[in-house]
This record gives structure tokens, C-alpha cells and sequence, in this order.
């Protein structure tokens, strides 16, 4: 048991703090992200300089990492940092890529010469893939998809969108560049997309993908909790800064116990939620991911809102102003629970885990206990 | 004990409703119905209405123009309004300057001020809180030096709502900084198109721009805006503080948020289940409804305190408290409902390119908005330690 | 609208407060309704005396009230004083006896001199009447009842049993007499009892009573709903006086801002509890009964057992103890959620009730708006 | 990272699983899962087994008797000892006196008390809460007055837990009454059989009896018995509040209680519905997993600090604040699913004459009892306030 990280991943993360960290950013990052291009003009490109795309792949796939932690490590920065880069659908593209070899593309990725964006979800679509309505059918030698996308984080800009649809062999993947995007901004920053797709020519890269593509959100639910981790850890210290220099009635607010009280809750919710993210980090690729992750994603949903209120709460009327950094934080914890399924859908996932009829009421005390080893 | 309103009070409703959805136009009930922003223009235009109807100063007693409505028509005039998804009155003059002039202000202000509020020729806002004090009003620091038939005003305050469209502000000033930091505090009017007034607009959270800081240099006022006596601006925001609050809950509100909240889930489905078939969120709304009834209830039980003038002020604050909470629970439900569509800040979009109902495009940024609720007008932490001080009461 | 109590009724409640109101009654209270026969000796004839079983009843049915306003006055001063008198099984008896027209028994139940109780929940049986289990079958001129009863409230020592059994007709309500009980206390004081039958001869009082006996029901949510605002109010008062008197590192317990606001919330949800019961109790007998005795059940089942656990934290040890009333309160408060549905059970009742297809959506503003009375 | 246990510490738990469950008697496991009251002879017969192990004393030196576990070792070994439902060891001599004085007393006492503790001759229960002082240590005023070679102790302790077994008692008592309150108080320990010692049970709320008073009159206890330097009790006092608290989680016990209520939710059934199919219970449980996986892992992060000797004082208040809000959210889930049939004191009613599942016959009482998880060991709201001093800290 170490719950130390490695010293690569302790320098990405150090060196990816020193980019961010500090406030200009942050107020370019306010100006930047709620129109489009909705990015950080530059930013994408330093980012590649410093790794952060590399980090996605194993060497193998043509980089340096590729596993859940640099995944954490990589998001829980940019958490902090409130990042509105683009950086969900790189991850879910890369990965889906990387499980395809399209070598070629994710050396483009890699270097941030080329964006992606996937466009799994639809208006009645959260978690269930299963449910996805829109359909692919072949067209002479190529394919044509029809139907609706939405949510597709990252999408404005985007060079290269992979978007699900039916196929008769099950959950098909494809591959669309130039795609007809309806393009907005996220309440909390960022670029997102819908897409509208009749008889729309697209290359074909899988006919059933459903497995990957699970795997893919898994991991990216991991980077959005991890990502609210480092958001939460940010706003709850810039809480307890606040209640030490505002006085009120003759006395610091941090004076006042029941203030003291819920910033406490604050920071133990912060301390569950990193917990659950290692746990869930921990498990990917194990027989425990969908629970841990599903977990960790109702977790997180409930707790990062909650620190979102409250921050907004104690800290009075400069809380809701756009010009106090804290209240940018609030949204992006509470809007992080619209993403890839929010508090309830994960529930029911864990709910239909722990059913009696799903043989799995009783679990192992830890991680591998030497019975689940052995077996 | 007896929960009906009386034959004549249904007729009142019946009556008020009716007039309602006659006159307010449709685009402006859709703009509060969807949480999109209203222009000066609409919220004049539905106040022109009221006051044709002699409906605007509800709480001004008739020989100054009120309607002679009872706290009970009142309470049911303002749940219509909700429901029927009618602009809120702007509150500074209408409910705070204007019970004020009558009380404590002078019969020429009173001949002045309230005609000119009643027919928009007039728009106040209210400058109360400062940078350096929000609740705790005692240490407000905007000074007014006394010059001859003047005051000399210099000094910030914030959080001024709506004073962009604003032309006059009600403002607690410090006139004297002796003795305890209560005393020592006056309440003046200000011409905001007088020199050395300044409004700057603050965006808020959800991007929207309600309230405003405003900064005075040497802003001249002649001594004759003074309302009641020098030094005793206290007794004045005591008396605003405590106040006839009984329509703080927002009853009305949530019931039309509820209503929103039970057509949104009936409509949208999300993995192959209607939100509303959702068990967790059809027992949240199950809940929240009870908590909403009980609170109506409660509200009304306050209310018939307040007709018998039995009412203790601090029960007002527990009304302010829940009523603010379940409105809040409720903005926070609709917002979940959506799903990912809360994400797009959907006033980039043209309606028909959207999948989200247009109703509930703007859900996420009101949501945002309606933390303000907690906040201001005493934040529910203050109406807490109100409740404490009587509670333990030696 | 008129919040005030009418005199008589005020009456009635301040007697009952003067006949309970004084500690040697809890402490008799204590001592005798944790073991047979789980009543305090003497009490139920005095309650007679005092008129509380008159109330239960109109004039017609040889009373004095018989309307829930009635019963909620008796109950709240009932759960002003912790009392384990087994109120509840008389009312309901009394209820059903009188829609039934038995004015025989009826005299006899005001008087104090013979007590019932009611058998209706079965141990797989909660609030929904249609899975009643146990059957009744003619038998010669005669019935008899197999099956198991449980959560019978006030079983021990009652005179006259009724039971509800499966007949042909729908539910059946049958009468007993010296049955064979099993009897308990309640963990919160009181007596209880199960019962076993198996071919048990039964006298058939009616084929079918479902709707009394969910009316029934229903005045019996809203005397245990009112009980608990009478409870809550009590303990909360309790712990306000605790906090005063109590001093903890200089100063008192009660000028601690964390604590305070903790009681305030005890508080508000006193009130919201009183506001729900006022509302079901006027309700009862309109068609919006069932959903407003749901409501007050479920914000009961909710609220109650808060004040409960806040009031032993806000005590510390000493409300942990059996010698201070304030436990017993806490008992009390946590097991009426246990009784005729609890917080979920209703809740479920109300999401049936709101489910789009039960054309529930959208609800009047008021009990009756002059729309609704017209219609 | 690396959440997996190493080999070695597989097979311990493997060892020390097999060692437990063949050990333990069926009869005891069987009380402690259906939350039965255990005897003086239940615990001794567990306290003995472990002993002849030497797995008793788990925290103390190898050469002192303990088992020479590291923190992972001790927190597997508790786990498992909880998923057995083994009888919960009793701290006072064990976990508390024993390391005092392993680190304040002289060898004397050392050599003569430690092996008692071990071999159960000696049954120790704790004197520090008083009447008027809780959670606030420092106002306490128990007397211990130097008369020659003895202590003449005067006053009253409360919430003894376990004293109606013990032979001797560590008090903290009042030596000196200058300077700070923290000041003058010393550890001493007292022979529970001296003259002038009574015990008096008090019964809790739910009926247990398992905490006294206990009333000191006149009662003389050899100089000798003062442990570390008089006056100097509150430093052992403050080692034993910030002593390693790494178990505090009690997350073994909620593994167990969730595992008890699952296997409770799939049997009964209410209204033709299973309790684990109703998605109100449901989802809660969902949820309490959740937060219970969280906490396994925040108990580890913690575990993995203490080994390396980086672990903050402050997260153990907060392990021990969630900690116990989830054990106590798990009994009151367990009650709820009951449903009617909680309301049974059931231990009153033969076993197959209920139609309540064995186990579950004392729910709610159980429930009750566990309301002491967070009031003992220091409240969670003096938890609060020992992270917020962290926090706040300037």
C-alpha cells in the first residue's frame, strides 16, 4: 500500500501547477472560455509542450503514460486551475483511438496539432449506450449516420469528431471531420456541441465498439472527479481565506463556530471524494471499475455541488459576483455533475450492481483480498 | 380552525386572476417563465398596468394610494402574480421608501415622493449595504458632512439592485461617529443624476447584471432629502428590517417552480425512463411538494398572526429561511432534470437548434442566480442567530 | 381561514395539559409501560372521565367530537406528555365501530370500560391494504380467520380485537374477543402484539370494509403526525433549557453559534410539522385526504426523528440516559416513523399519487380555490 | 500508487481470519451480530483467546507484550475482528493505560500492572468525565488531597463504561488549584475495591447498562499509584487524545453493518416489494457504500501517513466525525427497514414466536445505543472545532 504517486507524475503535476498556478490565467481563462473560441488563446499548444497529450498513451501508443493515475494527475490540475480546455474529449478520443492503433492521428494528438471530441451522448441518452438512437447504414462503399448528438464536450473546434451510432453488429464507431456542429458555450466555460447528422457520410473505424467506448467514459468520469477534486480543494481554501480577513460585527467571520462547522464538512467532503478517486483510479481495468467508478461519480456529484453552495454561502454577496474567481469554481462543481451521467444515473448503476438477483451483496474488505486473488 | 379563505377572498382571486392573465403580455410572462432577462421597458410597462388598476403600492394604506387590500388579499394578490409568471415589482420604492415616507417622512416629501413612485416617474433603488458591510450595517462608513443647507456626501455602497435603470437612491449615511455605531447613522435621498454619483454595474455568477456598485464625491444633497431625524436612520432600517414579511417564503414561487419542475420531467426522458418514472427524483419532488405545503401553511399561519397583529417578528425569519431553501431545492431539481443540457448556455442558440425545451434552457444560470436568495435582504446565517437571540432569551 | 381552536377544543386541551402536565406523571410513565401491562395504573379511567374517548366521537355516535380537529388536540397533548396510553387502537376501533353503527360497544368504549385495538398490518404488510395475507372463510353459520397479524398497537389488554381477513366480498373486518395475543412492549413503551390464527372463530362485522379502515387509517396518521408535533415540541423546548443551564469551557452551551443554529433548524421543522398536520387534519374527509395525510406522514417520518437525534447530540451524555425524559422523547419520536408507513412507504404513496398518468400534475393553490368548488 | 495490500499482509489477513473464526465461540459471535448484551465471562472468554495469541495488547512494544504489528497489521486485524463479529476489546487497560504507561510510568508500575492487563486480572475502567465536565477536561473537580504518603480523593466521575467490572479505575483528578485550570491535575489510579469507592450503574436509553458513576468519598490511595509528575495529568490526558486514533473510522463495523443490511433487505419484505428492490432504500444504500468505500480508503491514506509518521492530528477528528455519521446512517437505515416490526422489544419474546428475522430483533435499541458514537471519545462537535483551530490557524 503507498499512496505516494511516481516521481514522473509528481513532476508533470508540479510542472503543469507552475503553468496555471496563478491568477492572470485565471482571468484570461474568464475572458477566453465563454465564447468561442472557447479556449485560452496558446494555451492548447503549451499544453502539448508540457506533455499533458502524452500523458494519455502508454509508450506503446506513442507516449508516456496512459494509465488512470497520469489521467488523475493530469486532471486534478486542471481542476485547480479551472481549466476549460478542451481536454475530456482529447482524452476520450485518444483512448478510443489508442484501443483502435490509429497511430497516425494520435501522433497529431500528441504534438496538439489536432483536437478530438466524441459524440456518444443524445438528448434521452446519459449513461446507457445501449439506448443510443441514432443509426449508421451503409451507403454504397462508405457509411451514412442519422439521428442526433449532444453534449459533445469539445466539440467547437474540434478536428476530429469519433461519434456512436447502431450498426447491425451492435454500438458502432465513426469517424467525422467537418462536422455540421451546432456550437455553444458551457454555463461554466468551454466549448460543447449538438450535432444534427442526415445521411452524413462517415468512415467506419468499428462496427461494435461498445466495450471501448464504456471503458473510455469510465475513465473520463474518473477525470472529472479528479478534475472536481483539485476544484474542490481550491475553492474550500479560498473559503477559508475569505473567512479569515472579512470581519463582520467586530470579528473575523472565521470566528463564528457555525461557519467553522460547515467549512469543516467541506473539507472532509473533500477528503471522501479524493479518497473515492483513488479508489476508482485503482480499480480501472479491474472487475470492480464500473462499480468504483459509478461510486466515486454519485460521490463526487453529491459532494462537489454541495461544496459549490456552500463556498458561494460563506462567502455572502462577492461569492455570486463574476469577478471573484470562487464563484467560476462554484459552477464548474456543480456543472461537473451534468457530465457523463450526474449523482442519479450513477446510483441507479450501483443499484443495479448491489440488486439481490446481481450475486453481488457481499464484497471484498479491499482492493484484492487474498480469497478474490486466489479465485 | 378553518384553512378555507373566505367566499369573498376566492372572489378576490378569482377577480385578481382573471385581471392578470388579461393584461400581462404574453412576451414578458414568457421572458420570467424561462428565466430570461426583462428590460426596463417590461417591468415599467407591467407596473403601468397595476397601477391602472391601482394594484402597485399593495402595502400603502389607501389614502396614499394603496389598494386597502388586507394582509390575506395581499398574500393571495402576490401568489397570483407568481403564478401567473408576472415580473416582480422592484421592491425600493414601492415596499421600502415608500412605507418608510409615510412613517417617518415629512408631508411635503410624502406629497412629492409618492405620486412619483406610483406612476414611474420616479425609480429608486437603495443604498444600504458597503463593501466593508453587508449584514452588519453598523459599520457602514459612506459619510455625509453637513454644509449649510447641505450635506456633503462621500463614500461607496454596493449591491445597489436595478440602479442602472434607477433615478433616485435611498442611502444610510454616517452623520456623526460618536457614541455607538447604531447612532450616528441618517437616511437621505440622492438624486443619482446629481454630480459625484457614479453607478457601476457588477456582473454576477450567471453572467447577468442586477446590481451595482455606486460611488459618491462629493455629492451635494440638500438637507431637506433627510427622512426623519438626523442620527436616526437606525430606527428607520430597524423598521424596514421587521417589517411586514410575509411574503418572504415565496410560496407562490415555488408552486410555479414545482409546476415547472412536474411538466419538465413529464416531458424529457433520459435512458429509456421518464425523469418523472425516475424513482429518485419522483421522491425528491414528492418531498419537496410536502415541504412546500407545509410551508404555504405556515406561511398563512404567520399571516393570520399578522391580520390579529400577533405576529413575532422572528417567525418571519424561519419563513425566510425554509422559503428560501425549498425555492432553492427547487431551482436545484430542475437544473438535475436536464441532465447534460444544463451544460449549453442556451441564450447562444436559436430556440429550434436546440434539444432542450426552451423553458428550461436558461435552467443552470437561474439556478446560480437563486443563491442570491440565501443571501440578501439578511442572510439566512443572520435570520438564524435572530431566531437564537429569542430562543435564548434569558 | 382562522388558525384558533374553538373553545370547547381548547378546553379539552387544557385540562388534558393540567392532567399531564407534571413530571411525577412521566416518571409514573417510565416505571410501568416498559412491561405488562404497559399502561400507567389508573390513567385510562381518568382519561375516560376527562372525555378524551367522547372526543373521539359526533354527537350521533354518543360523543362530543369525532372530528380529526378532535383528535388532534387529544394527540398532541398525548405526545406533549410521552404518553403510552394505547390511545391509538381506541381511536381506530372506536372509528370503525362507528361507521358501523354499533353504539352498543361504542358506550361502553367512552366510558373507558372496554378498549380495542385494531389488527391490520401483516409482517410483509405496511400501508397497502390490498396484500392483505390472511383469509376468512365461512364456516358453519360462523367465520374464521387464518393468518398472522402484527403491529398491533395496544393489543395487550384489549378487550375487543378487530381484524381485517380476505373474504370473497374484498376486505373483511371481523371482531374478536380474548385473543390468543403475543404480546410485547414497545421499544419506546407501550404494548404491542402479534397474532396467529388458524381457524380462529371470528364474528363478521363487515365483507367489506376497505375504505373505513383506510379512513380509519388515515385519522390514525394524522393523531400519530400530531402526537409528534407535540413530542418534538416538548424536546425541543428540553433542549433550549438544556443549552441554557448547561456551561461547557466558560460559558454556557447555549452561546454557541454552531449549537444555535442547529436548534433552529429543530425549530423550523417544528412548525413546517404542525403546518403539515394542520393541513391533513383539514383535509380529512375531502378528496385531497390521501395525499395530504401522505405528505404529513412522510415530513413527520423525516423531521421527527432529526429533532430526535439532534436532541440527544445537543444533550450529550446525559440525554443518552434512561433517568432523563428528553431520551424517552427521542424514543418516541423515532419509533411513530415505524408506525402506520413510514417516511418511505408515504413517499411512495405520494409518487403514485403525482406519477404523470395519476393526472396529478399541477395541484390547486389553495384547500379550495373558488375554481375547484365551482367545478 | 498502490491501494493493494502487500503479500504479506495478505496472508496475515488470511491468518488472522482463520485464527478468528475458528477461535471464536459461535455463541458470542452470535450475540455481538444481534446486538445481544455480552457478559463479564463473554469478554473475558474472547479478551483470553486472543491473549494465548498474543494479539491482545495490540498497540503495545513487542517487549512489553504486544504483538509487534505495524499500523496496517493492526488495521487488518481490527477489520477482521469486526467482520467476525468478535466482541469489541475493552480499551481502558489495553488501548489506553497500557501505553501511559508504557511512556510515563516508572518500571515499577510497569512490571507490575502491564502483565495484569494481559492475563485479565486486572479489569480497568476510566474515571474522566465528571457531572459537570464532558468533553472540557479542564474543569474538572475531583479532589485528590496529599495527606503523608497517600492521596485523600473526594468527588464524582460519570460514563464509566464498563465499571461494574472493573477492579481498578485511572482517574484524572484535581491536585492543585492555582495557575490554569489545565494545570494541576494528576493521573492516578485507584483500586475500585478501596473504602469509599461505589459504582452506580446508569441505565442508557436503551436500556443497556453498560456506563456508571462512580462517587469517591474519603477514599486513600498510595502516592505510588500517581502516574508520570503531579500536576502533569493533562499531558498524558492530551497523549491520549491525539494518541494514534487510526481504528477510529469503525470502518470494519459498517463493512459488517452493510453487509447485515443487504442480506436483511433481500428477505423482507413490505407492501409485495423486497426492501432491496425498493428504490428509496435502495439508493440510500447505494450511496452509503459509496461513502463507506470512500472512508475504507481515507482510513488507509491515513494508515499509510501514520506508518511513515506524517499523519496530522486533525485528520483523525475528521475520520472520526464521518466515520461515525455512516456507522449511525447504516443503524438507522437497518431500523427503517424493519419497518412495524422495529417497534418490538423483542428481546421480551421468544425467538420463533416473532415474525421479526432473529437478527434484527434488536434494531432499533441497537440504533439507540450507537447514538453514543458521536457523542463519546471527544463529541464530533468537539472534533469540529479541534480542525477548524487547523484550518483556521494563522
Amino acid at each position: 500500500m503507498d499512496f505516494r504517486i511516481s516521481e514522473e507524475r509528481q513532476m508533470l503535476s508540479d510542472m503543469l501547477r507552475r503553468f496555471w498556478g496563478n491568477d492572470p490565467m485565471l482571468e484570461a481563462r474568464n475572458a477566453a472560455v465563454y465564447e468561442a473560441p472557447y479556449q485560452v488563446p496558446g494555451v492548447w499548444a503549451q499544453l502539448a509542450e508540457l506533455g499533458v497529450f502524452g500523458a494519455f498513451l502508454s509508450e506503446d501508443e506513442g507516449g508516456f503514460g496512459g494509465t488512470a493515475e497520469d489521467v488523475v494527475v493530469v486532471f486534478e490540475e486542471a481542476g485547480r486551475a479551472l481549466s476549460a480546455e478542451p481536454l475530456l474529449g482529447q482524452l476520450l478520443v485518444m483512448r478510443l483511438l489508442a484501443g483502435l492503433g490509429r497511430a497516425d492521428l494520435l501522433e497529431e494528438m500528441v504534438a496538439g496539432a489536432t483536437r478530438g471530441a466524441l459524440a456518444f451522448a443524445e438528448p434521452a441518452l446519459s449513461v446507457d449506450l445501449s439506448r443510443t438512437a441514432a443509426t449508421a447504414a451503409r451507403r454504397g462503399d462508405g457509411w451514412v449516420l442519422n439521428g442526433r448528438k449532444s453534449a459533445i464536450y469539445g466539440g467547437p473546434g474540434a478536428d476530429v469528431l469519433l461519434v456512436t451510432a447502431r450498426t447491425d453488429a451492435g454500438l458502432g464507431l465513426f469517424l467525422l471531420r467537418d462536422a455540421p456542429l451546432i456550437e455553444a458555450a458551457m454555463v461554466d466555460g468551454g466549448g460543447i456541441a449538438e450535432l444534427v447528422m442526415e445521411d452524413l457520410a462517415a468512415e467506419c473505424l468499428a462496427e461494435d465498439a461498445a466495450p471501448p467506448v464504456e471503458a473510455a467514459l469510465d475513465l473520463g468520469r474518473i477525470a472529472l472527479c479528479s478534475e472536481a477534486v483539485g476544484a474542490m480543494d481550491m475553492l474550500t481554501a479560498m473559503t477559508v481565506d475569505y473567512l479569515k480577513q472579512r470581519r463582520q460585527f467586530g470579528r473575523p467571520l472565521a470566528s463564528f463556530q457555525a461557519l467553522q462547522h460547515r467549512v469543516v464538512d467541506m473539507v472532509m467532503e473533500g477528503e471522501q471524494a479524493r479518497s473515492i478517486v483513488i479508489r476508482a483510479m485503482a480499480s480501472y481495468g479491474t472487475p470492480d471499475q464500473a462499480r468504483h467508478v459509478a461510486m466515486a461519480k454519485n460521490l463526487l456529484g453529491r459532494v462537489a455541488p454541495h461544496v459549490a453552495e456552500e463556498a458561494i454561502q460563506l462567502h455572502g454577496g462577492i461569492g455570486m459576483t463574476w469577478e471573484y474567481p470562487g464563484s467560476h469554481y462554484a459552477k464548474r462543481l456543480v456543472l461537473l455533475d451534468h457530465q457523463l451521467g450526474d449523482r442519479r444515473d450513477h446510483a441507479l448503476r450501483l443499484m443495479r450492481m448491489c440488486a439481490p438477483d446481481a450475486g453481488a451483496v457481499s464484497r471484498p474488505v479491499t482492493a484484492r483480498t487474498p480469497e478474490s486473488q486466489t479465485a | 380552525m378553518d384553512l378555507d379563505f373566505t367566499a369573498e377572498e376566492q372572489a378576490f382571486r378569482k377577480h385578481v386572476r382573471e385581471v392578470i392573465r388579461g393584461e400581462l403580455p404574453r412576451e414578458i410572462s414568457d421572458k420570467v417563465l424561462q428565466g430570461r432577462g426583462l428590460t426596463k421597458e417590461d417591468i415599467e410597462c407591467w407596473q403601468a398596468i397595476l397601477n391602472r388598476h391601482g394594484w402597485l403600492a399593495t402595502t400603502w394604506p389607501a389614502e396614499f394610494g394603496g389598494p386597502g387590500w388586507s394582509v390575506v388579499e395581499r398574500h393571495i394578490f402576490n401568489e397570483e402574480c407568481a403564478l401567473a409568471s408576472a415580473p416582480r415589482i422592484v421592491t425600493f420604492g414601492l415596499v421600502m421608501l415608500g412605507p418608510v415616507l409615510i412613517k417617518f417622512g415629512t408631508k411635503e416629501q410624502q406629497d412629492h415622493y409618492l405620486p412619483r413612485i406610483l406612476d414611474g416617474r420616479d425609480w429608486w433603488c437603495q443604498g444600504y449595504s458597503e463593501p466593508g458591510a453587508g449584514s452588519d450595517l453598523a459599520g457602514l462608513k459612506t459619510r455625509a458632512v453637513r454644509d449649510g443647507d447641505t450635506y456633503v456626501i462621500n463614500g461607496q455602497k454596493t449591491w445597489t439592485t436595478l440602479g442602472q435603470h434607477a433615478n433616485w437612491i435611498f442611502c444610510l449615511v454616517r452623520t456623526a461617529t460618536e457614541g455607538k455605531p447604531q447612532d450616528g447613522i441618517s437616511f437621505v435621498l440622492v438624486d443619482v443624476n446629481s454630480p459625484g454619483v457614479e453607478m457601476r454595474p457588477i456582473k454576477l455568477i450567471d453572467g447577468s447584471k442586477e446590481v451595482n456598485e455606486v460611488f459618491f464625491t462629493d455629492v451635494r444633497v440638500p438637507v431637506t432629502n433627510l427622512v426623519g431625524e438626523e442620527n436616526k436612520g437606525w430606527t428607520i432600517a430597524k423598521y424596514l428590517l421587521t417589517h411586514e414579511r410575509t411574503n418572504i417564503a415565496g410560496v407562490g414561487h415555488s408552486t410555479k417552480d414545482l409546476e415547472k419542475f412536474r411538466k419538465l420531467a413529464a416531458e424529457i426522458e433520459r435512458d429509456g425512463e421518464k425523469v418523472a418514472d425516475n424513482p429518485l427524483y419522483a421522491m425528491r419532488a414528492a418531498e419537496l411538494e410536502a415541504d412546500l405545503e407545509a410551508m404555504r401553511v405556515t406561511n398563512l399561519r404567520l399571516l393570520a398572526d399578522a391580520s390579529s397583529g400577533a405576529a413575532e417578528g422572528h417567525r418571519s425569519s424561519l419563513l425566510k429561511i425554509k422559503g428560501t431553501q425549498i425555492r432553492q431545492e427547487l431551482q436545484n431539481l430542475y437544473r438535475s432534470a436536464l441532465g447534460s443540457a444544463a451544460a449549453l448556455d442556451a441564450d447562444d442558440l436559436s430556440e429550434n437548434e436546440l434539444a432542450v425545451p426552451v423553458e428550461a434552457a436558461r435552467a443552470a444560470p437561474v439556478y446560480f442566480n437563486h443563491r442570491k436568495l440565501s443571501i440578501y435582504g439578511g442572510s439566512n446565517e443572520i435570520q438564524r442567530n435572530i431566531v437564537a437571540k429569542e430562543l435564548f432569551r434569558e
